[in-house]
């Protein structure tokens, strides 16, 4: 391709004074900017998604179904029947409740789930969290219970201390208030979310819960997995029109989608600030452009004398353009790629530098920054950017044919 | 050496009709570039802002803000009176305050909050927000109690039902084991705010808190101080007090959720940053592109013995005036939207997540803004400026 | 398929009245005066005239870089002015060569690549282009020279790249605008040698336009431009 | 101050061995090879040679607008090579005036403001710079073209437009550089009288580079430059 040829060659010979050259470095670095920004952007809301669905999804059910009057009798016919549903990958009893852990003179509340030991690792990778690998020790009418390091932490317990677990007792007839249950548990796991998933929830075997409220073989509820977790509440509100006994439905989106629609808001204005960057630094584009026409006006002249015609040396000129914004979309790309993978270490520098957690573990559900690369992301800002330079580089190329080769020929 | 030449020529060079349309194109574009930078920055500090307030809106009012009490946590009226206490600045209100963690059990269930012991003559933020009860019905002695709607929704209770509250770091030995401090209570009445506050605080008559705490005659917890500027609580807390007193303030419990916006607030500065940086850049390569049309006659003025510095001059004004404009246009629009961002949003029929986005704008950011473009858009210009200085007028004029 | 009457069919390039003029603020400035006259192949005319007697306008009006105001240009029995752009640039390529006072190299290719410029534009493969580049090198003998840049060269070796150029898609004519005027004495003796012989080599016609008497004296026609007006001095 | 040995010291320009040369590629060219002349205040001195004999690198020198690579420049008993940059802006502001073949007037000015652009270098109110500049328009007789714009001029009027700006700061010379050249040659003839009317009316000295031997005879002291030498061909 000759004006491929061309173009390359007039991209290398930028001989005019140092201006030419420093701003069409300008203006590439302005592409790479626009375009390494928003690769790592995307990647580090792509890695918060997935650490939505790796670590929050992965724990917590995607819906719960139980009954209003707090117990539920014939749960296992009842469990069969949601399992047919095609879209339910997996299904368990639990039971739930709220109670106080008292650990010397420091107390916390916190939500006590009953589950099956044999059906928790169909449903969830509970296990993957509790460290040193704990789950293996987590017995039936074992007195153990396992809770969150967050938990932990704030009573000042550690791993095989005992604990005071308080139950509310069940209302009696006279209306009084009796005191609470109170049960010595062993600290069996503690499990680390590194993030604020696990402080307020707390684990003990089904069976230990039936017994310490009592309620004989009820369960509070069943909870579920979904196929497609974005169609959860749909699913599940379908299961619990079809079942004949009465039930409340709950979905993951109730306590956790907010988290979701941050995430694509984010997203959103993300893409938003970075297309005015590269819009913008594709106005740089233009002007280093038209310098270089100017620059190499005498050349443009000759190869009319030449023979060549309007559409070779447009031709040219819009290679040119393009290859300008080629190099700094891939330096861009390189960039953001390179940065995005090193993102959680990167941010882990700049915390030890600044002496303060930036993503701080009460707060938010991940206390790293995530980070990964879609392939998609980065194609779409390429050929975002590439259609932009396209655009930018059609002024100077019709600038470029008006050249006008008598004015300039003979003008020594 | 203000002088009015160089204004003269740079106005006419950016300016006039006749000047090549495309250098006046460019030259638009670094003024929309400038312009985009700083509408970005002053409405997404003002949306940063708005939600700083609001978090100080709903929780810091309620919450007892800062604390005055000694290193046990008790104090006896008597010896350290309401006088002993420095009048800081900013402190609008210093109450007497009898606070604990306390555990609520009903029937139903059992959970835990904090108990706020005030006094019903004294003014509380709460006693607007009081509904299906009232307000003034915590009277000494009564052991009545204000819950939060979610917290009675949560232990399932309503307005005249009892609720067992215990205190667990006060407690007897016993010979069944360790009995936290407890008493039974009546509901008078509901309070609504926001979840957070209605789950995280509940309101009883001051006696009856110090009575439930096993205080001894007219001890208190601590001097409430009611701040009208929460948020810059270093100052306050800094001020020098009596020796065995100290200050606990709002930060132990809730300082992460407001750095946590805080951090927001400075990365999507950088984000917003990176179009100011890039339109500079495009300053740069533009005014370049006048300074490279406009040679022969920077050659023109060197012969008629215009010095560099002038011709420098020239340029920086053409080069700033773009972005002098762009800003100034950028933080006017910029401060048009912050201030009337609602209207716009249900207008556009936008929302963000379903919430209504609050702004407030804080003028010394938008004069800190303004400055900075202003002297980034100066700068800018230097370069291609220098360049122009320097060109060889031998050179240009032999081409012509 | 042309009415005109007593064309000279056998011509390479034949004009009747041409005439140029611009707008030079309020003033019109005529710079071509009804120039009529015909070049035949193989010949080598010559043009005598001061700078700025609109020598250099007619060589543009004749390659088709200009539009004459009045008066038609007829190449090898084609009327320029109803050639398309695209023809005209095609004839510039393949039937008419440039030489400029100034070199007029492309700054940024090697002096081979500056003269396989014309057959890469024609569509010719770059491996061949190389070659018939090359073979021009040899003719005017600066095949040691292929790989520099036209900065690295002497006026002289420039003059003679940029003649290799103009010669090397075999035009039937090459314009050459004071093409020794940068020159000192002896390099200009030379060119101009070497013009005369591609003009027996390869049976090329040269109009040259130059201000020095003695360099126009050796070709076969000669006129002269003053004012914009053309007048025959000797040759038929 | 200045230990030269015999100075003209009545001269108001002289240069002892003045030469220029740049690299242009591997060869260095010579543009000015050794000049030495003295120009006395109110003469009329031209030089004649062809274009890129030098004659326009000597005018730059001379107004400090380039350096040479060795020689001196004495203006007024002041050596060029000691002012400082500033100090050369002043003198090109108010003791040389600078024409050229194009008229290299301010294309986004008024007329008037072309002329008055020295004076408001110069600091001059531009109330007091506006009277001035409409004295000179009358002198050059183009009080009617006060507001237009240079585009709307023709070649004459604005050549008149720029002698008048050089004059504007009554300077003691004026370079002009091929003045004429691109005029026809009535035109020419009248921008002649003009400025020989005007060293009679002012006194300014006048340096006149062209390569029109007729206008040329008509100074007092005429030159003639080729290949960088300068001889004295007529005068004292």
């Amino acid at each position: 391709m000759l004006s491929l040829f061309l173009a390359r060659k007039f991209r290398q010979g930028r001989r005019q004074s140092g201006m030419l050259s420093l701003i069409s470095i300008l203006s590439t670095l302005s592409i790479a900017i626009g375009i390494a920004a928003l690769i790592i952007g995307l990647s580090a809301m792509n890695g918060f998604e997935k650490e939505l669905k790796n670590r929050v999804l992965s724990v917590i059910p995607h819906g719960e179904l139980y009954s209003p009057s707090g117990t539920l009798s014939n749960w296992r016919a009842l469990q069969n029947q949601i399992q047919r549903d095609p879209h339910i990958v997996s299904s368990a009893p639990f039971v739930s409740f709220t109670g106080l852990i008292e650990n010397a003179s420091k107390i916390k509340a916190v939500q006590v789930q009953g589950i099956s030991l044999l059906q928790e690792t169909k449903m969830s990778i509970l296990p993957k969290y509790i460290l040193n690998n704990k789950w293996q020790s987590f017995k039936d009418n074992n007195k153990q219970i396992i809770i969150g390091i967050g938990l932990a932490n704030s009573l000042g317990a550690k791993e095989g201390d005992w604990v005071t677990l308080l139950i509310p007792v069940n209302d009696d007839v006279s209306g009084q208030l009796k005191q609470p249950k109170r049960i010595r548990l062993l600290i069996a796991g503690i499990m680390d979310f590194s993030g604020t998933l696990g402080n307020g929830v707390a684990f003990i075997p089904l069976t230990d819960a039936q017994q310490y409220l009592n309620i004989g073989d009820n369960v509070t509820g069943i909870k579920v997995n979904v196929d497609n977790i974005y169609k959860a509440n749909y699913i599940i509100h379908n299961i619990a029109i079809d079942i004949t006994t009465p039930l409340y439905v709950t979905s993951w989106e109730q306590n956790y989608g907010y988290m979701y629609h941050d995430i694509q808001m984010i997203r959103q204005i993300m893409y938003l600030a970075m297309i005015v960057v590269i819009g913008v630094a594709c106005f740089s584009i233009v002007s280093t452009l038209v310098i270089a026409v100017k620059d190499k006006q005498r050349d443009i002249a000759i190869l009319k004398t030449l023979g060549a015609t309007n559409q070779l040396i447009s031709k040219t000129f819009i290679f040119y353009g393009v290859i300008s914004g080629f190099v700094g979309s891939m330096i861009g790309v390189l960039l953001g790629i390179v940065i995005s993978s090193q993102l959680s270490n990167i941010i882990k520098v700049i915390e030890s530098l600044m002496g303060h957690q930036l993503l701080n573990s009460h707060i938010y559900f991940i206390d790293f920054l995530p980070s990964e690369i879609h392939l998609t992301d980065i194609i779409i800002v390429f050929c975002t950017a590439m259609i932009l330079t396209l655009v930018a580089s059609y002024y100077p190329a019709r600038r470029a044919c008006k050249v006008d080769p008598v004015k300039i020929l003979n003008g020594f | 050496m203000f002088h009015p030449l160089p204004i003269f020529i740079g106005f006419r060079y950016a300016y006039s009709r006749k000047s090549d349309s495309f250098g006046r194109f460019v030259s638009w574009l670094s003024m929309i570039g400038i312009m985009l930078g700083s509408i970005g920055l002053i409405v997404i500090m003002s949306v940063m802002n708005g939600f700083e307030n609001e978090m100080q809106k709903n929780i810091l009012q309620y919450l007892p803000q800062a604390q005055i009490t000694s290193d046990n946590n008790r104090l006896l009226t008597s010896q350290y009176p309401l006088t002993v206490i420095p009048t800081i600045a900013q402190v609008d209100n210093v109450v007497p305050l009898v606070t604990a963690d306390v555990i609520l059990q009903s029937a139903k269930n059992i959970t835990i909050s904090t108990m706020i012991g005030i006094d019903p003559n004294e003014y509380d933020p709460i006693s607007s927000r009081v509904y299906g009860g009232d307000y003034s019905s915590l009277q000494s002695g009564k052991y009545n109690i204000i819950l939060g709607r979610n917290l009675a929704d949560l232990l399932n209770v309503d307005i005249g039902d009892t609720i067992r509250l215990m205190v667990p770091e006060v407690s007897q030995i016993t010979p069944v084991g360790k009995i936290p401090s407890q008493r039974i209570f009546t509901i008078s009445g509901l309070f609504s705010t926001n979840r957070d506050i209605e789950q995280s605080i509940i309101y009883l008559n001051i006696d009856d808190a110090a009575k439930l705490m096993r205080y001894p005659q007219n001890t208190i917890t601590s001097w409430r101080l009611y701040l009208n500027n929460p948020l810059n609580i270093d100052s306050i807390v800094k001020t020098k007090l009596p020796d065995g007193l100290h200050f606990d303030d709002w930060r132990e419990k809730r300082g992460e959720l407001f750095q946590a916006i805080k951090m927001e607030k400075n990365v999507m500065g950088l984000l917003i940053s990176l179009i100011v940086i890039v339109a500079a850049f495009n300053i740069i390569t533009s005014l370049s592109l006048l300074v490279m049309e406009k040679q022969n006659e920077i050659a023109i003025l060197k012969t008629q013995g215009l010095t560099r510095k002038g011709v420098m001059m020239i340029f920086i004004i053409q080069g700033a005036s773009s972005g002098i404009i762009g800003t100034l246009l950028g933080c006017l629009i910029g401060l048009l939207i912050s201030y009337n961002l609602s209207e716009i949003m249900s207008t556009l029929g936008l929302t963000f997540s379903g919430i209504r986005l609050p702004s407030v704008v804080d003028t010394a950011q938008v004069i800190t803004v303004f400055i900075a473009l202003l002297m980034l858009s100066i700068i800018s210009t230097l370069y291609p400026a220098y360049r122009a200085a320097n060109t060889q007028p031998a050179q240009a004029l032999r081409y012509e | 398929m042309n009415n005109y009457t007593e064309i000279d069919t056998k011509a390479l390039i034949s004009t009747t009245n041409l005439s140029k003029s611009y707008q030079d603020g309020k003033a019109v400035i005529e710079v071509l005066k009804d120039v009529s006259f015909s070049i035949n192949p193989k010949s080598m005319t010559s043009i005598i005239g001061s700078s700025g007697s609109g020598k250099s306008t007619l060589l543009h009006i004749l390659g088709g870089l200009d539009k004459p105001t009045s008066g038609e240009v007829i190449f090898k029995s084609q009327a320029l002015n109803r050639l398309s752009e695209v023809q005209k640039a095609a004839l510039r390529n393949k039937e008419i060569g440039f030489v400029y006072q100034f070199h007029h190299l492309l700054a940024d290719f090697s002096a081979l690549e500056n003269i396989a410029m014309p057959l890469l534009i024609a569509g010719v493969k770059s491996k061949e282009a190389e070659q018939r580049a090359f073979e021009m090198l040899k003719s005017v003998n600066l095949s040691h020279r292929a790989k520099h840049r036209p900065s690295e060269l002497s006026g002289g070796e420039r003059q003679r790249i940029a003649i290799g150029r103009a010669l090397i898609n075999r035009p039937s004519i090459v314009m050459a605008d004071e093409p020794t005027g940068n020159l000192d004495q002896s390099t200009a003796e030379t060119i101009f040698e070497l013009l005369i012989d591609l003009n027996q080599q390869h049976g090329t016609a040269f109009l040259v336009v130059t201000h020095d008497l003695a360099l126009a004296k050796k070709m076969d026609q000669q006129y002269s431009m003053s004012q914009g007006a053309l007048t025959l001095l000797t040759g038929d």
